[in-house]
């Protein structure tokens, strides 16, 4: 088990590496952050003079090494574009994000799993059915219409949500938290619905194919034999073991749902660090991006990591293998 | 300097008649610093004007107005000018503000880490005669001087000094990036970059109070779709700009109400006029048709600018005919004409050139940085092809825009301009003039157009202080710029802004938007 | 009154093509404590008069005629509620796998509890103490512990014995087991049926036995009823349908019964319902190139050979553990010869039979063919012609044939790999194999899921053919077929032997089967080979304990009819 | 009883009446889902293929285009110049209906090739770590997680910048849309990669692979020949929804910025250059790509959840 998670974490170490890598490079190529720097009316001696500041001009492997050696401390360097330590704006817009992903994720996953439990027992129902090929529709529109057609629909004309931003937030130690007041609630209503809605559509289906599967295994059919009740077999027996796999993909998902936030927080105008990136992106704001880069890497790679361990959790299999061999 | 009225002011209402009340507002871009002399850029300057102050600013009119300064007065031929200050006016952290400040400012404006330094260009020395009176010494007769520097805004010694913050610093940012302390009618009360900024009157600001203000929140939201919304369902009282396609809805809804004006910004094809060949062309290695002043011609006679305006812009802009617009001083009235719109003419001139088979070339374009822009130079491409020219057009992010410009990846492009001094000669300088790094000319003329006469008359037009003779030279410039068809000035930018109907507000050419100007009902 | 009563049942599955009769007016009755045998081939019918008994009956299938009594009372056509009252209560089920019978996320224990307390009720130390109890009555050593143990955490055997205390959780009147020891070992088999007939008895249930195997038929239950195609061909007590069967099927089945007392010349090709398949060995022979089969010389020479596998990945070396699955083994196959290897499960037969056909690399020892070594070979064109040389045949037809390749392309893999022939010539050399075999040359066109388990493995045996090898592994090559087809494979197996003078290694854990295969036998148990002797002499004298006892355990037969059976001289 | 096979005498059917009669057409013929959806694919793809002849005008000819014929609601005559159209005009004067048409010919053309490609990497890539498992499976698969973890926008952007940076500049408006292929293929093939490793390493252990290997054939015959037609079930399920989820990708990338240039606008830049137009009135230019995108990604979606259950034997 230790050497296990050992195993697990120079992997990771390995998988952050190369994320960083590549983040990097593909910063060079992205575009190049003097011009949004320098105004309109720069010179040439001013690009050369910045660039030589920024360490824009030495060899690849050098701001790699750069990069590398201050990034394992936390130091992201400081934002082109504000002039902040990025890792201050980070840990400003996280919550942000967080709280969001959080929320959206606690839907898809919730909503997903009741509705793919419900549509594998009524397989041949008229509802679930229904849920199947409605849910379809919202995988079938890219999510930015889904979030702007969300609020032509309930902030402008039926006024009844807010079409942007978080509401009001409350601090609490550094951490901005919108779950406490009435605005901040509301706010985030549709930010969520539009994130969650393609992840609970795959986690929905996901599910239901697990559990077709698993309700025609010979220990559902002897449970049945059994005599216990239908509520028993599935939702003791059959969800259970649905979950082994499941479990898997939601986390990717999971992971996922924080990359996919770049799209509804552009749409949303939600504050958190998938703004922050895509503005980023438009400055050539590199400090940023490298630093975004890595927190989804760090971000996917815990979750990647929280996911094996939840294996051991819920399969004893793997528990008693890890401790008897 | 009296500017052709374009501002369209609002009745105000006596600011103590009305209710105190909360405003919000969105644009789409935040300013990225608190720091007036850090960037030197529109939304940046626009910002600040509500916090910190210059000698001079800017009125309704754009006519310039006292400011920090009362009075000015040119020193001698042209040798500077001389700056008397407002007494009794206080910074926002109560510290008062003397000439010495005025001096500190020059020396942080004007040092190598500032962005507003080629403002300062002209500049020798700044001298400090009295407590409340200054001198800026200039290397040579400069008529606009006074009007060059509204922009220039002053900051408190003791303030900066205290937090460090003596040079400003864009790259890694220092205690004046997210605070500021100015002298202006608001204060910065709480900063979260890229997410909202809230302003609170300033208690002992020397002006008169026109606005009824007491909270006033800044937020940036990017997508116009979301601003639009943001402003239908009441969430912000004020956006800039509103989507020229959403005035019409804008307007039928009682709620909100579209203020729309004409930007000083002009929209013009640019061309490459150096290159041996073109870059982007299917008949590889052929000479570059652009170097041919008929050809420019004929692409101007193609466009159909008014069914540009008529669709695109929704009647919301004004063509033009120069490189800046009417509004604008030094602007030559003699030419206000713009090339018709002809087909067969322009198609003779192809043929004349030797182009009656047409040809292929690049178009290059931003997608996100003028009113439209991609939607235009799409109707560009088709209009250039009823003439047999067919464009290959490229639109990109402006992150990606001005590189790919200064590298000449381009054959023709889109371009903005707006004048700073909001005088003509500010495009001849950047455009037109032939580029020179040392002098600090041609900046911006990316096709490398170089005409002698031009860069003859353009130290002339800077030093001359008679208003004729210098309208007498730009007049020639303008000719000059028209005949050889250096670019293709297409229209003028509209401004439009949207706020709730309770709304009034002014707006001012240069698109600043000031809080102090605005009334809640 | 009997305990349990079927009378005329019918049972049909309705497909879009047809409406299949899966159960044909059937009658049955069964009485308490007695052991009721249901045997027949592979779709005969006999698991779904469990699964309708049951009411667990697959969709579409329903019952169309016919009631199902239990003392007395009607219980087919019940509502589900009803349904669910009666199961595991008044009837219970053991099915055919232990290892995915039982839920691998639940304890024991919990799996005992949750049954218990759905139908008895009572307090949880009630509960617990029943659980207990059960455990501890189907001879499951130190309950205390192993209640609290995760499904994976029991061998095979002790995990059926689980199964049966959940069967017996709320004390059932009839238990059906459905093929209850098919995927045991033959020694746990023994403990197995020995428990249910002795639970049969002490708690007066009456068992319904489903199998097809007649060793266990004839060694466990007191009445049988032998069906054929969804229809009872006989009932009777066992004895008296084993000894002197009437019906001409059951006259077949049971001569096709591998017997471990009497060693046989040949299966009888007594054939019922069908057209008998013509294994052409002749034709074969005839084009066989001569061997001349030198019995004094070994063909393999196998030395201490030695394979591991990793069990437990580690970052470090030493972190790693290894599982032993072939111990220091050595013996020779003589020219000609069948040499059988026979153990239980994870006795590391197969894992030899598949080091000799170079699939797993060896760890340890040599292999020797024809005085060559080759188990260290790695030139392409000296392993290429040691593979023509030996072929193989594996246990399971459905997944031995790649089922996206046409039958003509699985047989003509090899000819074309080797280069043996080339353009027509291929073609022909197929279809005469497919011909040979008995399947016929169209066959070729097919794709192997359109044929039966037994045709499937004549395609095996027509692809281990087509490079015309000196050498055959035959791993398990019967054990997935129903007898009556087993007998015919063994068949074509000697045939091969004798006619061509093919070398067999025979893998089986299937005792009568290896006497009737064999000429040498080596006994494996736990890697390592603890016996190794003439076929008659170790089943007449069996020199170790551990092969003692598994004789012991194997299935006697002496009571089935031997009618048309010609001993071997 | 006996070995059986069926008499030589029955005639082989063709392969086509073969396909006809089995389950798989069958259980296509009487699903109402199923053939509603390939109904629509079918159709959107025809109309695709022979946009040129079916479409009214050229949108892509910017010679054709009247920049007054701009905003022309549908079946309304344009203020100006007095000309209907069928679905309207967008702001350029192009025709919405022919648009649309033209702009389904590059969704397609995107969407049906990035899958192709992710396919061809996924499937080669998940054979081989499936198939040799140890350090290549390791690295293959960790390569797989790194890739899981770059969003596929961003994955466009990098690639877009190195296609920027490789290629001459001439070429970078053509290279657009092959950079949008290779970028969501490489966001995609992982899914290919991991499914197909997951049943590869069950077929790998069934015996047809040992008997293969037996024979002495080589790695390479031994995965795309015997593993490969055993595994593509679930590629094919896989195959049909990334097409939907491309075609998708596409229309975001596209909002995003890095999509087809906008004189030859895929259904995505429809989408994008619409929804600008959603609060002014001029609804149908919104609205028709988008229930465009919507009947096509859907159709496909639907198809692909009916294959998902067909070729499941489990759910026969």
């Amino acid at each position: 088990m230790f050497a296990y998670i050992v195993r697990r974490m120079l992997q990771s170490v390995i998988v952050l590496l190369v994320v960083g890598l590549v983040a990097f490079s593909m910063f060079r190529f992205v575009g190049d952050p003097i011009d949004n720097m320098l105004g309109q009316e720069r010179t040439q001696a001013d690009i050369d003079r910045l660039r030589a500041e920024l360490g824009l001009d030495q060899p690849f492997p050098v701001q790699y090494y750069k990069f590398l050696k201050n990034a394992v401390q936390g130091n992201f360097g400081v934002s082109y574009r504000q002039g902040r330590p990025v890792s201050t704006i980070i840990a400003e817009r996280a919550p942000a994000t967080l709280e969001l992903a959080f929320v959206s994720g606690f839907l898809a996953i919730t909503m997903g799993i009741a509705l793919g439990v419900f549509t594998a027992i009524r397989r041949q129902g008229i509802a679930a059915n229904l849920i199947m090929t409605v849910s379809l529709i919202g995988v079938s529109l890219p999510t930015f219409l889904i979030g702007i057609l969300l609020i032509y629909i309930f902030s402008v004309e039926l006024d009844l949500l807010p079409s942007f931003g978080r509401g009001e937030t409350v601090m609490i130690g550094n951490w901005s938290t919108g779950f406490l007041t009435a605005s901040g609630l509301k706010a985030l209503i549709l930010p969520a619905i539009t994130l969650g809605l393609y992840q609970m559509t795959l986690i929905m289906r996901l599910v239901r194919s697990e559990m077709l599967e698993v309700l025609r295994a010979d220990y559902v059919r002897f449970a049945r034999a059994r005599g216990l009740s239908d509520r028993v077999i599935n939702f003791r027996h059959a969800l259970k073991n649905t979950m082994v796999p499941v479990i898997t993909i939601t986390g990717l998902q999971l992971g996922s749902i924080i990359a996919f936030a770049i799209i509804t927080e552009t749409v949303f105008q939600w504050p958190g660090v998938g703004l922050l990136f895509i503005n980023a992106i438009q400055f050539v704001d590199i400090p940023v991006m490298a630093a975004y880069l890595m927190l989804i890497s760090v971000m996917f790679v815990s979750i990647n990591l929280i996911v094996d361990l939840l294996y051991y959790a819920i399969d004893p299999r793997l528990r008693v293998d890890a401790r008897a061999t | 300097m009296i500017l052709r009225n374009s501002a369209i002011g609002i009745a105000m209402l006596a600011a103590t008649s009305v209710q105190a009340a909360d405003f919000k507002w969105a644009s789409t871009t935040d300013p990225q610093t608190m720091d007036p002399h850090a960037v030197n850029s529109a939304p940046v300057l626009g910002f600040l004007n509500n916090v910190y102050e210059g000698l001079v600013r800017r009125d309704k009119d754009m006519s310039v107005q006292p400011a920090l300064a009362v009075s000015w007065e040119p020193i001698g031929e042209g040798d500077g000018w001389r700056f008397k200050l407002r007494e009794g006016v206080t910074f926002h952290d109560g510290s008062t503000f003397d000439a010495q400040d005025v001096l500190f400012s020059y020396q942080r404006a004007s040092g190598e880490a500032a962005d507003t330094r080629s403002w300062f260009a002209p500049v020798s020395e700044v001298i400090v005669v009295d407590d409340y009176t200054v001198d800026v010494m200039t290397t040579a007769p400069n008529p606009l001087f006074p009007s060059s520097i509204a922009n220039w805004m002053i900051m408190d010694q003791g303030w900066t000094e205290a937090n460090d913050a003596i040079v400003p610093d864009k790259e890694t940012g220092n205690y004046a990036t997210i605070n500021a302390n100015g002298t202006g009618a608001f204060k910065v009360t709480e900063r979260e970059p890229g997410l909202k900024t809230v302003l609170v009157p300033h208690e002992g600001w020397w002006g008169d109070v026109e606005h009824n203000i007491t909270r006033a929140e800044f937020n940036p939201i990017q997508n116009p779709a979301t601003a639009v919304a943001a402003l239908l369902s009441g969430d912000v009282d004020m956006i800039n700009p509103v989507p020229i396609q959403d005035v019409a809805r804008l307007q039928e809804d009682s709620d909100v109400e579209v203020i729309k004006g004409i930007e000083a910004r002009v929209i013009m094809l640019g061309f490459d006029h150096e290159a041996e060949t073109l870059k982007y062309t299917d008949d590889e290695g052929k000479p570059n048709p652009f170097r041919d002043p008929r050809v420019r011609k004929a692409v101007a006679q193609a466009v159909n600018v008014d069914a540009i305006l008529a669709t695109i812009m929704r009647g919301n802009a004004e063509a033009a005919s120069q490189l800046v617009s009417p509004a604008m001083s030094g602007y030559s009235a003699a030419h206000a004409e713009r090339p018709a719109f002809d087909v067969e003419g322009a198609k003779a001139l192809l043929a004349e050139a030797g182009y009656a088979d047409g040809f292929s070339f690049g178009l290059k374009c931003p997608n996100d940085r003028y009113l439209n822009d991609e939607a235009v130079c799409q109707a560009v491409v088709s209009m250039l092809a009823q003439i047999g020219i067919t464009a290959d057009l490229e639109a990109m992010p402006v992150r990606n825009y001005w590189p790919e410009l200064r590298e000449d990846n381009y054959d023709m492009y889109l371009l903005g301009w707006s004048p700073g001094t909001f005088d003509a000669e500010h495009p001849v300088r950047f455009l037109v003039a032939t580029p020179n790094e040392e002098k600090k000319l041609g900046s911006w003329n990316f096709g490398g157009f170089s005409n002698a006469r031009v860069d003859e008359l353009l130290p002339a037009i800077q030093a001359e202080l008679d208003e004729t003779k210098r309208q007498a030279m730009l007049d020639e410039v303008a000719k000059i710029i028209q005949d050889e068809q250096v670019y293709v000035p297409m229209y003028v930018q509209p401004l439009v802004w949207g706020t709730r109907s309770n709304v009034e507000l002014t707006q001012r050419p240069d698109n600043f938007f000031l809080l102090r100007w605005v009334t809640v009902n | 009154m009997s305990l349990l009563t079927i009378n005329d049942l019918t049972v049909e599955f309705p497909t879009r093509r047809q409406l299949f009769t899966a159960v044909d007016h059937v009658d049955l009755s069964v009485e308490p404590g007695e052991i009721h045998g249901l045997v027949g081939e592979s779709g005969a019918g006999k698991s779904t008069i469990g699964a309708a008994i049951m009411g667990l009956l697959d969709r579409p299938g329903r019952i169309a005629s016919g009631t199902i009594k239990l003392s007395g009372d009607q219980i087919s056509g019940l509502d589900a509620d009803a349904m669910r009252g009666l199961r595991g209560k008044k009837i219970s089920m053991i099915f055919q796998d232990p290892l995915t019978s039982l839920n691998p996320l639940f304890t024991v224990r919990e799996q005992l509890t949750e049954t218990i307390q759905a139908h008895l009720g009572g307090t949880d130390a009630e509960v617990n103490q029943r659980a207990r109890d059960l455990i501890d009555r189907v001879g499951i050593p130190d309950p205390d512990t192993r209640l609290d143990q995760y499904p994976h955490q029991f061998s095979g055997g002790m995990r059926q014995r689980v199964v049966i205390a959940l069967a017996l959780c709320t004390e059932p009147d009839v238990i059906i087991a459905d093929e209850p020891t098919t995927a045991l070992d033959v020694s746990v088999q023994a403990q197995i049926l020995d428990l249910i007939k002795e639970l049969a008895l002490e708690r007066q249930v009456g068992v319904i036995l489903i199998t097809h195997d007649m060793g266990v038929i004839a060694d466990t239950t007191d009445k049988v009823t032998v069906m054929y195609a969804g229809k009872v061909v006989e009932t009777g007590p066992t004895s008296q349908v084993m000894g002197q069967p009437s019906h001409e099927y059951t006259k077949s089945l049971i001569a096709a019964v591998p017997r471990p007392t009497l060693k046989l010349h040949r299966f009888p090709q007594i054939s019922y319902g069908g057209r008998e398949t013509r294994f052409a060995i002749e034709d074969m022979a005839r084009h066989w190139p001569k061997v001349d089969n030198d019995t004094s010389k070994p063909v393999f020479e196998i030395r201490n050979l030695t394979k591991k596998f990793l069990q437990r990945k580690g970052l470090l070396p030493w972190d790693r553990t290894y599982f032993t699955a072939v111990d220091d083994v050595s013996f020779d196959i003589r020219a000609g010869e069948v040499f059988g290897v026979v153990g239980e499960s994870g006795s590391g037969k197969s894992t030899i039979a598949r080091m000799i056909a170079g699939l797993y690399p060896v760890d340890g020892g040599t292999i020797t063919f024809d005085g060559q070594v080759v188990s260290d070979l790695t030139n392409r064109a000296a392993l290429d012609a040691y593979r023509k040389n030996i072929q193989m045949i594996f246990q399971d037809p459905y997944s031995s044939l790649n089922p996206r390749m046409r039958v003509d392309d699985i047989v003509a893999e090899p000819i074309r790999h080797h280069k043996l022939m080339e353009g027509s010539d291929v073609k022909r050399r197929v279809d005469e194999l497919l011909d040979q075999v008995g399947l016929g040359h169209e066959a070729g066109m097919k794709y192997p899921h359109e044929f039966s388990g037994g045709q499937r493995q004549r395609i095996s045996i027509a692809r281990a053919l087509a490079t015309q090898p000196r050498f055959l592994i035959c791993d398990e090559p019967t054990s997935a077929l129903d007898v009556s087809i087993q007998a015919q494979i063994l068949n074509i197996l000697k045939d091969l032997q004798e006619h061509l003078g093919l070398t067999l290694l025979f893998i089986s854990h299937d005792l009568p089967v290896v006497r009737q295969m064999c000429d040498r036998v080596a006994v494996m148990k736990q890697g390592k080979v603890v016996e190794l002797q003439e076929t008659n002499e170790l089943f007449a004298n069996p020199q170790t304990e551990y092969a003692g006892e598994l004789l012991r355990l194997m299935p006697k037969l002496d009571d089935l009819s031997t009618d048309g059976l010609e001993a071997e001289t | 009883m006996t070995d059986t096979i069926e008499t030589p005498t029955a005639p082989t059917k063709s392969r086509f009446a073969k396909f006809w009669d089995s389950d798989f057409a069958w259980s296509f013929r009487h699903s109402p889902v199923a053939l509603m959806a390939s109904l629509v694919v079918l159709i959107l793809l025809l109309a695709a293929v022979f946009a040129p002849v079916i479409a009214p005008y050229n949108p892509f000819d910017p010679a054709s285009l009247n920049l007054m014929n701009g905003f022309t609601p549908p079946g309304t005559p344009n203020a100006f110049t007095q000309e209907t159209f069928f679905l309207g005009t967008d702001d350029q004067g192009r025709d919405v209906f022919s648009t649309i048409l033209y702009g389904m010919r590059i969704s397609l053309f995107v969407g049906v090739s990035a899958v192709m490609l992710a396919l061809i990497i996924g499937v080669i890539l998940g054979l081989v770590a499936a198939y040799f498992g140890g350090w290549v499976e390791t690295l293959i698969m960790r390569i797989a997680d790194v890739q899981l973890t770059f969003p596929a926008i961003l994955v466009a952007m990098l690639i877009f910048g190195i296609a920027k940076g490789v290629t001459p500049p001439e070429y970078r408006n053509e290279m657009a849309i092959y950079v949008l292929i290779i970028a969501i293929a490489l966001s995609d093939w992982v899914q290919f990669a991991r499914v197909v490793r997951g049943a590869a390493l069950v077929e790998k252990n069934k015996e047809y692979v040992q008997a293969a290997r037996l024979i002495g054939r080589g790695p390479i015959p031994i995965m795309f020949r015997h593993i490969l037609p055993n595994v593509l079930s679930p590629v094919l399920v896989i195959a049909t929804i990334s097409l939907a989820l491309a075609i998708i990708a596409e229309a975001t990338l596209s909002f995003l910025g890095v999509g087809a240039p906008p004189t030859q606008p895929s259904l995505g830049t429809l989408i994008r250059i619409g929804q600008g137009f959603l609060f002014s009135g001029e609804w149908w230019i919104l609205f028709f790509p988008a229930c465009t995108l919507l009947a096509l990604a859907l159709s496909v979606n639907l198809l692909g959840d009916w294959l998902r259950d067909a070729l499941n034997p489990k759910l026969r």
